[in-house]
């Protein structure tokens, strides 16, 4: 089944209200190019799940997509604060769910396997177990003793982006899969972007580190640096100068209205083309 | 700088962190302080280490401290790939080491990332408790250091546990994940006081005890008899650290405003040229 | 033998197995008989689904019955190399299908092959529940076949249930899971009847429905109006077959006692020479 | 560390009692060479864990070293039963308790994850969850719907076989990988039989095919043909004329004590000479 498609079609998709899993890890290897065509769509009350947030969550916040955020993290690493991320949660414009690495991971797991819970001990003697709306503490049916039960995360959606993949939907990811493979599993319906498409031949060559089966994945889209300003391992690196500047451009109305109609309502086409395109692109971010 | 002038605060630091690391354990880590801690330990002190070159990959590689967290050092450098359940189940079996610098920490352990102020309306929204939760309920030995020791940082009770210190967050879990030992930049404290509460251990040289409870949220426990002095770094010690630090990304973490910025962008120019000149294989897999 | 002398019976089951099958599911198998149904459906019915060739992995390689379940095949195909853990998680997404040959199915499609007789003294201990409990929870098409249709294989009520069936077993459970169909060696059956019971749905060219009765444990269900005749191979289906399995490892299912001892050492003696005919990367690890 | 050790160091280290997972899968890369080490000692009252037994538990059962058994399925596959389990199960010599393919794994899993239990629909509507003394049907905190508890399984030792080890430990499975990991992690100590020890850096080059982390293993045995009879793709296939002796064997108690003499009361070397020798294999079963 040729399951290639446009961005925009991936969009289309998308529900408003829709429970979307974002793949990739705070500034590395996030599926930006379907984000940037998702914050400047009209979608509203997103749903968003991600383990380790980064430029994708913000970016949607700043563009108002976003109506509820389940996360363990929100930031830009060495560069920071996310500044949208931190601006709605002191102001409380949206919903927040705070949870954890491994709890993301379990809920996704929990939905995978189709069962309501996962148990755990993590968050025990924190202060997440007291703020989570969703977690419940309950006793463990063979010693008594207290345990977390994490409900299932069931996304609609699945966002990711790999490096290589083929038109049936199967994706190579090189680098850290993080939890890839998660969201994929556990969404009703996974959309990948990749660097480039290969032949099915050709991608089986990757053994193990084909990581993405396609039996999961309802669409594939062609996007060279998708995943920029997020690095992309061993393809590019993160353009950390092009996340100073997204920092800057939101300490400010103008400045983001500004980055906005540079970087964000233009097409993918344009996007590169506004960094100098992909021969400049190379010459920075290559390693 | 409290510090003997002829030494470096944060070779010290590093240095002393190194000296906490044995056995064999999987070494993470998210900062510059954390992976040359691992590095060190594993040249020096503690040969069986499995050090990581990113958050939660490449196993046994050299870790080099870079912007991007050393995504591209796992595939020059080829190491064995782990994945994020490979991370959490070594969390959970304890095979599994990581030096996390929280926002706050307090007399009792519990450490906090996640917000300055109370959670439902912070006045300073951080980042989220990423993977504390796991790390403070299920390791027999959790790590923490802190590079400006001050009453904002060590604090009579944190605004939010984001990890489970002694006291009263061990209600409910067992004694893994309780806080082992804290490294700032006055000295080395534990958890030995009355009720699992911050000890001093050593302290760094020029420091007072005075020093400490002035710069410290609450009063410190000191134990009877002399303090004694934190173990300095061996020209050895020095030596290594700055071998695997040549571009500095570890001052970074001392830094602030206009000075960390100016670092940052050099340190970012000139990170791809060091990578291509130890490793001459980057960039293999670019088209 | 019932079915017209001019067509294979393991033909006729083969390819009736193959017709069930669709959409795009991984597609195990552990007997010669499944993995056949799976590589004609796979070439003629459902070109998206995803045939593995061995038991858990070797995904989109072209599965050759072997003795030894294929492990081989993997290796010199490629293919993509999935984990238990794949297995499991596409039978709980219901992204999987295999065909169960169990020693037992009762009237509600329970199954078993666990044992003859009381569980705690039984009086053939067989093989154990396997995955079928597994399956018979999650999947939304379960398929049964059974090469020898007798009294003591289709019975009224099986010694032990590996796998829930309709009926009481359905307590508790969806209908995920729920008996789909039962190909034999004198027709399909489904499991329409009063209370989600046994039903005749075609009967294979020259069998009566008193043959059935006669050979089934309990009195079959048979709708109203005429019982259809079950779809014949076509060449093609045939050719397909015996070009995938020269070696006729089929037959051996279909025999017992010292004939099939005899076509067994000479299928062993042969199978090595015929993967290297077919495929001349065999052995490329060998020392 | 270098962990290199004889197969009787291993043996000496495995306590009577002791709760013991075994890898790989009935007739597929089965640590034989360390099993039947075991089968020729004087330990008692093992407690065996196996997600798919084969050889491996129907030989410690025969040769009288086997208190319990737990297990998903034990056969021989197209060989058909497996002689000393089918006797022992009818005979009730020792303990049984069936589980299930994913109910084993997670069990394992619940050990690693160091929680009391995982939940799963599996085995609900079946009678394995009625014989099983270990489950428990609790309901779902969230739903009130039923669901089953499977325990924790925490092996003191776990053994598997691979195709390649480095001295520290790390392991490479070439074909497909059972349930070897997850044996791996859970189990107190794990020891690993290789066909070859290769150099960590050698090692490396499997990238994700090395899937037995060195923090996980307790001692390394090159142990070349150490699955045989079993097969270890690709390295060579599964020695089914063996498996015929041995069942032939299994048949008289005379033949069974011949079947001992040659082949288990004998060292790893004269196990192989008394198969003709190392050539001799290699002709008859390298593919």
């Amino acid at each position: 089944m040729d399951k290639r498609m446009s961005i925009d079609e991936v969009v289309d998709r998308i529900p408003s209200g829709g429970l979307i899993a974002i793949g990739g890890s705070s500034i590395s290897r996030k599926p930006m190019a379907l984000v940037r065509a998702l914050a400047r769509s009209d979608k509203r009350d997103l749903r968003i799940i991600v383990d380790v947030g980064g430029p994708d969550v913000d970016l949607l916040l700043g563009t108002g997509r976003v109506g509820e955020v389940i996360y363990a993290f929100v930031g830009f690493e060495v560069l920071g604060l996310a500044p949208h991320f931190r601006r709605a949660r002191q102001s409380q414009t949206v919903r927040f769910q705070e949870w954890t690495e491994y709890t993301v991971m379990a809920g996704l797991d929990a939905a995978i396997k189709r069962v309501p819970f996962m148990p755990t001990h993590a968050t025990l003697g924190t202060d997440v177990l007291r703020v989570n709306p969703s977690f419940k503490e309950i006793r463990d049916p063979f010693t008594e003793q207290p345990i977390v039960a994490v409900p299932a995360l069931k996304p609609d959606v699945a966002l990711i982006h790999v490096n290589y993949a083929d038109i049936q939907g199967n994706g190579v990811i090189l680098g850290d899969g993080h939890v890839d493979v998660l969201c994929a599993k556990a969404a009703k319906d996974t959309y990948m972007s990749c660097e480039r498409l290969l032949s099915s031949e050709e991608l089986q060559r990757f053994g193990r580190d084909v990581q993405i089966l396609r039996v999961y994945s309802r669409g594939v889209v062609e996007a060279p640096w998708g995943a920029h300003p997020t690095g992309c391992a061993p393809d590019y690196r993160t353009d950390v100068r092009h996340l100073q500047d997204y920092l800057r451009a939101s300490a400010s109305e103008e400045g983001w209205h500004q980055y906005e109609s540079e970087f964000v309502t233009v097409d993918h086409r344009q996007y590169l083309e506004n960094h100098g395109g992909a021969e400049e692109l190379v010459s920075r971010l290559k390693v | 700088m409290p510090i003997d002038p002829q030494l470096n605060v944060d070779e010290v630091i590093i240095t002393t962190m190194a000296r906490q690391l044995s056995g064999e354990m999987l070494v993470s880590s998210v900062t510059a302080f954390g992976s040359l801690a691992a590095h060190l330990a594993k040249r020096r002190y503690a040969p069986d280490l499995a050090v990581l070159s990113t958050p939660e990959s490449g196993m046994d590689v050299t870790p080099m401290p870079t912007l991007t967290l050393g995504q591209f050092l796992t595939d020059v450098q080829q190491g064995i790939p782990l994945t994020m359940e490979d991370i959490f189940d070594a969390i959970f079996t304890d095979h599994f080491r990581i030096w996390i610098n929280p926002s706050q920490i307090d007399q009792y352990g519990n450490t906090n990332i996640t917000c300055i102020g109370d959670w439902y309306r912070p006045k300073v929204a951080l980042v989220g408790a990423r993977g504390i939760p796991e790390d403070t309920s299920h390791l027999s030995e959790t790590f923490y250091y802190i590079l400006n020791h001050s009453p904002r940082a060590v604090v009579a009770r944190v605004d939010f546990k984001s990890g489970a210190g002694n006291g009263e967050s061990r209600h409910g879990l067992d004694s893994h994940g309780a806080p082992s030992v804290l490294v700032t930049d006055l000295g080395v404290f534990d958890f030995t006081g009355p009720d699992g509460t911050m000890a001093v251990r050593s302290l760094h040289p020029g420091v007072t005890v005075e020093e400490v409870q002035q710069r410290t949220g609450f009063p410190v426990y000191v134990p009877g008899g002399e303090i004694p002095l934190t173990e300095l770094p061996s020209p050895e010690d020095v030596r290594i650290i700055r071998d695997a630090d040549p571009l500095e990304v570890r001052k970074l973490e001392l830094m602030s405003g206009p000075e960390a910025a100016e670092k940052f962008v050099a340190i970012y120019e000139r990170e791809r040229q060091a990578l291509h000149a130890t490793y001459p294989r980057v960039g293999k897999f670019g088209r």
